[in-house]
């Protein structure tokens, strides 16, 4: 039912602890969020399941598999599929290219195949491609396909962070502030595309400031502050919770 | 078309002229030719592609019935530099890893055929692949240790790693011979008939030279190629959609290596005679520079700038002493105002 | 004393300032209020010279800023405490808030010390420490003493109160107050809305880069709107 | 013996801590490998050697050979220093927000440039000058050191102390030990990033000078070749200290050149030049941050 679970992940960097004993678990194909203010170690903890950084301890369950300590292309092949908060891009690849680098682990033949070209090269070649424009198409950008990424809008951007993190063909989705900078309309069509992405059978898990998207899309919501979980719960409850407003606005001081 | 540039230099002035048309067309940026896809991408640098490929096959495969020895040397020795540079450009110019010892795996695969040919007596076909695997082979055990280290580190490393190779050919006497080098090497044979001779050894030169760069080119635009270009760009990124960065810049070292290790036994095979003054820092200076000033990571300006910098100091006779003084300058100016090389994108 | 006239500032690709206006009157604590990435922290680096605006004007008690370099902005009395604190780790505590006096005559280094240790006392027992050993809230202390060494007009405040302890955070609060009584302009950048309001004669709400609403501190406090722009509720 | 090459190992090793401390002074603030370093030195040799010749010829060094040497490296180290600083601003300063490889590769350049252009102007040859100066010897005991080795260790203890002094005491010291731990903080307390990247420039560029007249006295001769060998041993030595680090140069340098003498002594002479290499390979490998040195995060 969970396929993820965490049982209190910790990150510690030098003395200072990012991530404190953080636990939940997420349902398949729900969109789940990750929220507090700056600082609360909202990144960190994604690094923890994406394998860039090693947890300290805990584990991080994929599908009941101990996925913790795990390197990132190993997370990735598993099914755990990410976007960053500032883009990372291939920015002088082209858009398809993209794309097609994420369905890496997908295709398997060998250095003389692609020497000689052979059938199984082109068929294979050819496949990814057409299956790397699906995912173009689910983005926006199957018009954009040879433009450099580095130079396509900063919206199109974020949009093919996403079909590109999806083209490794995960489970979960992890959206590290997919409209950070954006203007509404821009934040809209990333919405409709997340929603899309659920349809689809995914699971999301968002980083997300907006409060209107987060509150909005949302199944399941879960607050850090200070690297500790403060609270978790469906957005009505979490909206309501003292402690998460505390967290935001200060406290409520008689004055 | 070549007739009103009879004679030798000439010839090679049209070339250079040629390059330095090209090179300004692409400096002013008219031109830009897509390092990813340049057959899928309609573009303006495929329609000059067909007459472009025209034009310079005939060159390059008249080129040596109108020149003289010494020029046909100069053209081999370009050759030769090419099939380093394009070997360098996967290490540096795809993925991203700063090789300043390319010079030793260069002599890596020269020495490899001087001991196997002056002491075992093996030929150069036999030797072929040898010199080459041999080559390939220590690129990646230097690779191992070394991939832990990033950027500016693995680039002394590389440093080291080729001082001590130096230190070791000048050194390891009752092997290499030190700094008197080896002699009496055998020139390559086919059948009966010895390849001593400058053009014959030119074709063969071409031949692995085109034969080089459609393996190189075919790999780019292969998924290894695009895994290592997006370690390049974005390593964490390159990880995180699932490639083993650590592996395939193992194979990136090893593979790039591997055309040092051909040119190397290529250049001990034409001069019939190694030492190693032949493969000091600056020599691994002189490779990288072609790369950088060919465009880093474009197969096609890598071959362009081995020959431009093999080359232009021939034709203008008069700078040759100051080539390093240039080369020095240049190598300033270009990284202030260009960057990417003159076929790089952006 | 400082106007911001139809700001706008990229941020990498990221438009992050969309024009905004902000007026901050001379002895006034300005506060700014917003989510993360609403444009707090850029508008901030953009009036201290970290970032160059695309468009738009930094008045300073007349003068433009827009084309000076951040250590000239520094000499007109604009002092900037950044987010996070950024002491320097390996120079003690003395000679941290001697760099902040860098830019100031160095016939007032020793008053200044005085009447930062004076604020700070603690600052006094810890001036042979190194500071990246100080506690987070000692070393907010030291971000702040440190912005005093420059004998500044006004303060550029970005979030004082992030990762500290609750009391803490009162205590700076207090300082804050304190400094602007003694004729320094504050513009305050803040998550914790409540608190900042409390202490402030003004604020600004943005979000995505705009300027949603503004008013006093209590107006503020009163409004729904606030709590939507941060809640989304 | 053992205490012979102690002598010649210290004497060694101060000279690679001082041209040392400029490697490590300059990645501290830029991240730099300023390839080009190992050149200053080799043109504050080749001065060196000018400039006695010249003080030899117009009778000063008889009168007095100290004020002969004084006046030699004073001159060498203003000489020098501006080339430090030109190169800054011309080769390096326009790359502030170019990728790494950027800089690095215009450093090779003025490298190449550098040694090419004294090569070519100078003549490829040795210069020699040799002043007799190794003639006095001190004896003790069994150690026999010449004045001049004492002088360099001497010379280069008191320069390093004074540097470390400067960076401990003084504004701009302090400031260029700020500005290496936070370049926007250092601008946002007033502290003029670009003149405290030319003064370390500058620092960097009077130290490596008089390194380097100090080896042109102790050999009398010089070579355009002698600033890449050296530049690397001093690399190697600020790498081993923990770059970044200032005593952590100041010790490399000197572990680097025991290293090499003893190692010149007991294990083999030709392959000296190689311990260097190898020092520099195993540490990079075991413990890149050095002695001094420490780990950084990355960042995401």
């Amino acid at each position: 039912m969970y396929i993820l679970v965490t049982k209190e992940v910790s990150k510690q960097f030098g003395g200072i602890k990012a991530v404190e004993g953080v636990s939940f678990k997420i349902s398949n194909n729900s969109i789940a969020s990750i929220i507090g203010p700056n600082g609360a170690g909202k990144t960190t903890l994604f690094n923890c399941l994406t394998g860039i950084t090693k947890p300290s301890t805990g584990q991080i369950y994929f599908r009941e598999r101990d996925i913790s300590g795990l390197p990132p292309h190993k997370v990735a092949h598993l099914g755990i599929a990410r976007t960053f908060q500032n883009i990372r891009l291939f920015s002088d690849m082209t858009v398809i290219e993209n794309v097609m680098i994420a369905q890496h682990t997908r295709i398997r033949y060998g250095l003389l195949g692609a020497v000689l070209r052979d059938r199984q090269f082109k068929i294979r070649e050819a496949a990814i491609r057409e299956k790397a424009y699906e995912f173009l198409a689910l983005a926006g950008l199957e018009d954009h396909a040879d433009t450099y990424a580095g130079e396509l809008p900063y919206g199109s951007q974020r949009r093919l962070e996403i079909a590109r993190a999806l083209a490794t063909e995960p489970e979960i989705l992890l959206l590290d502030e997919p409209t950070a900078g954006m203007n509404p309309s821009e934040t809209r069509d990333v919405m409709s595309m997340i929603k899309t992405i659920q349809l689809l059978g995914k699971t999301i898990i968002l980083i997300e400031h907006d409060m209107r998207l987060v509150m909005g899309i949302s199944d399941w919501i879960v607050v850090l502050d200070h690297g500790v979980k403060i609270a978790e719960g469906t957005p009505d409850a979490v909206k309501n919770d003292t402690l998460v407003i505390e967290a935001y606005l200060g406290k409520e001081t008689t004055h | 078309m070549l007739l009103p540039f009879k004679g030798l230099e000439s010839a090679l002035i049209l070339f250079a002229g040629l390059a330095l048309g090209l090179t300004a067309i692409f400096l002013i940026g008219k031109l830009r030719i897509p390092t990813a896809a340049w057959n899928t991408i309609p573009s303006a640098a495929s329609r000059y592609k067909t007459p472009l490929i025209i034009s310079l096959a005939t060159l390059f495969t008249v080129c040596p019935l109108m020149v003289n020895n010494y020029y046909t040397d100069v053209l081999i020795m370009a050759g030769i530099y090419a099939i380093l540079a394009i070997g360098l450009n996967v290490i540096v110019g795809f993925t991203g890893l700063l090789n300043l010892g390319f010079a030793a795996f260069y002599a890596c695969g020269a020495y490899t055929y001087a001991l196997l040919n002056t002491k075992l007596g093996l030929g150069f076909w036999v030797c072929l692949p040898i010199s080459a695997l041999f080559t390939s082979c220590v690129g990646f055990l230097l690779a191992v240790p070394a991939m832990r280290l990033r950027g500016d580190y693995l680039a002394i490393v590389t440093l080291g790693f080729g001082e001590i190779m130096h230190l070791i050919l000048n050194n390891w006497d009752s092997l290499t011979h030190g700094p008197n080098g080896i002699t009496g090497i055998a020139p390559p044979m086919i059948a009966d008939t010895s390849l001593s001779d400058l053009r014959y050894f030119y074709y063969l030169v071409l031949i692995i030279l085109l034969l080089s760069l459609m393996v190189i080119r075919r790999v780019e635009l292969s998924r290894f190629g695009r895994a290592w270009k997006a370690i390049k760009e974005n390593e964490i990124a390159a990880s995180s959609v699932g490639i083993n960065t650590m592996k395939y810049k193992l194979f990136a070292f090893a593979f790039g290596s591997f055309w040092a290790g051909i040119a190397g036994i290529l250049f001990a095979a034409k001069m019939q005679f190694v030492s190693p003054e032949s493969f000091t820092f600056i020599e691994s200076v002189l490779i990288l520079s072609m790369v950088i000033l060919g465009g880093l990571g474009n197969t096609y300006g890598a071959v362009l700038g081995a020959f431009l910098l093999v080359l232009l100091p021939e034709v203008l006779r008069e700078v040759q002493l100051y080539r390093m003084l240039v080369l020095g300058i240049g190598l300033v100016l270009l990284m202030r105002f260009r960057p990417q090389g003159l076929l790089g994108i952006r | 004393m400082l106007t911001l006239r139809s700001l706008q500032t990229s941020y990498g690709p990221i438009k992050a300032l969309r024009g905004i206006d902000i007026e901050v009157s001379s002895g006034e604590i300005v506060c700014l209020l917003g989510s993360n990435g609403a444009g707090k922290t850029t508008t901030l680096m953009t009036v201290s010279g970290i970032l160059r605006p695309d468009k738009g004007d930094i008045i300073f008690e007349g003068e433009s800023l827009t084309a000076m370099p951040p250590s000239e902005i520094v000499r007109k009395g604009i002092c900037h405490v950044p987010e996070g604190r950024r002491i320097f780790p390996k120079l003690t505590v003395h000679d941290n808030l001697e760099m902040g006096a860098y830019s100031a005559p160095s016939s007032d280094l020793n008053r200044n010390f005085e009447k930062v240790f004076a604020i700070f006392p603690i600052l006094k027992e810890r001036a042979r420490q190194m500071g990246g050993t100080l506690s987070g809230g000692e070393q907010q202390m030291l971000a702040i003493g440190r912005s005093l060494m420059s004998n500044p007009r006004m303060l550029l405040l970005d979030e004082p109160s992030l990762g500290l302890a609750p009391i803490m955070v009162s205590r700076i609060f207090k300082i804050i107050q304190d400094i602007n009584r003694e004729g320094i302009t504050v513009l305050l950048v803040e998550q914790n809305a409540r608190a900042a309001l409390q202490l402030s004669h003004r604020g600004y709400v943005l979000e995505t880069g705009t300027i949603q609403l503004s008013g006093t501190g209590e107006e503020l406090l009163g409004n729904e709107d606030v709590k939507k722009a941060y809640l989304g509720v | 013996m053992f205490f012979q090459q102690l002598i010649n190992g210290l004497t060694l090793g101060s000279v690679y801590a001082i041209i040392a401390l400029g490697y490590t002074m300059v990645y501290g603030i830029l991240e730099l490998i300023n390839f080009a370093h190992g050149e200053i030195y080799m043109l504050g040799a080749y001065l060196g050697i000018i400039l006695l010749a010249f003080f030899t010829a117009s009778g000063l060094t008889e009168q007095s050979l100290l004020l002969s040497l004084i006046l030699t490296s004073v001159l060498s180290a203003l000489f020098c220093a501006m080339y430090g600083f030109t190169m800054e601003k011309v080769a390096y300063r326009p790359l502030r927000n170019a990728p790494r490889l950027s800089p690095l590769i215009s450093a090779i350049g003025v490298s190449i440039f550098l040694q090419n252009y004294v090569m070519l102007t100078q003549g490829a040859t040795d210069k020699v000058f040799p002043l007799q100066l190794g003639e006095t010897v001190i004896t003790f005991q069994d150690v026999r050191m010449t004045v001049t080795q004492v002088s360099i260790i001497a010379v280069s203890a008191l320069m390093m102390l004074t540097l470390r002094l400067f960076i401990s005491r003084t504004r701009i010291g302090k400031a260029m030990r700020a500005t290496s731990q936070d370049k926007i903080m250092a601008a946002l307390v007033g502290i003029d990033v670009d003149t405290i990247i030319s003064v370390t420039f500058v620092i960097g560029a009077v130290l490596a000078a008089v390194a380097g007249v100090m080896v042109a006295v102790y050999y009398g001769l010089v070579n355009y070749t002698i600033g890449y060998i050296a530049g690397i041993k001093a690399f190697t030595a600020a790498v081993l200290g923990g770059i970044g680090s200032i005593r952590g140069a100041m010790l490399g340098g000197i572990v680097l050149g025991l290293m090499e003498s003893m190692g010149a002594a007991y294990v083999s002479t030709e392959y000296k030049d190689a311990f260097a290499f190898v020092i520099l390979i195993v540490i990079l490998l075991i413990k890149p941050s050095g002695i001094f040195g420490t780990d950084l995060p990355d960042k995401v």
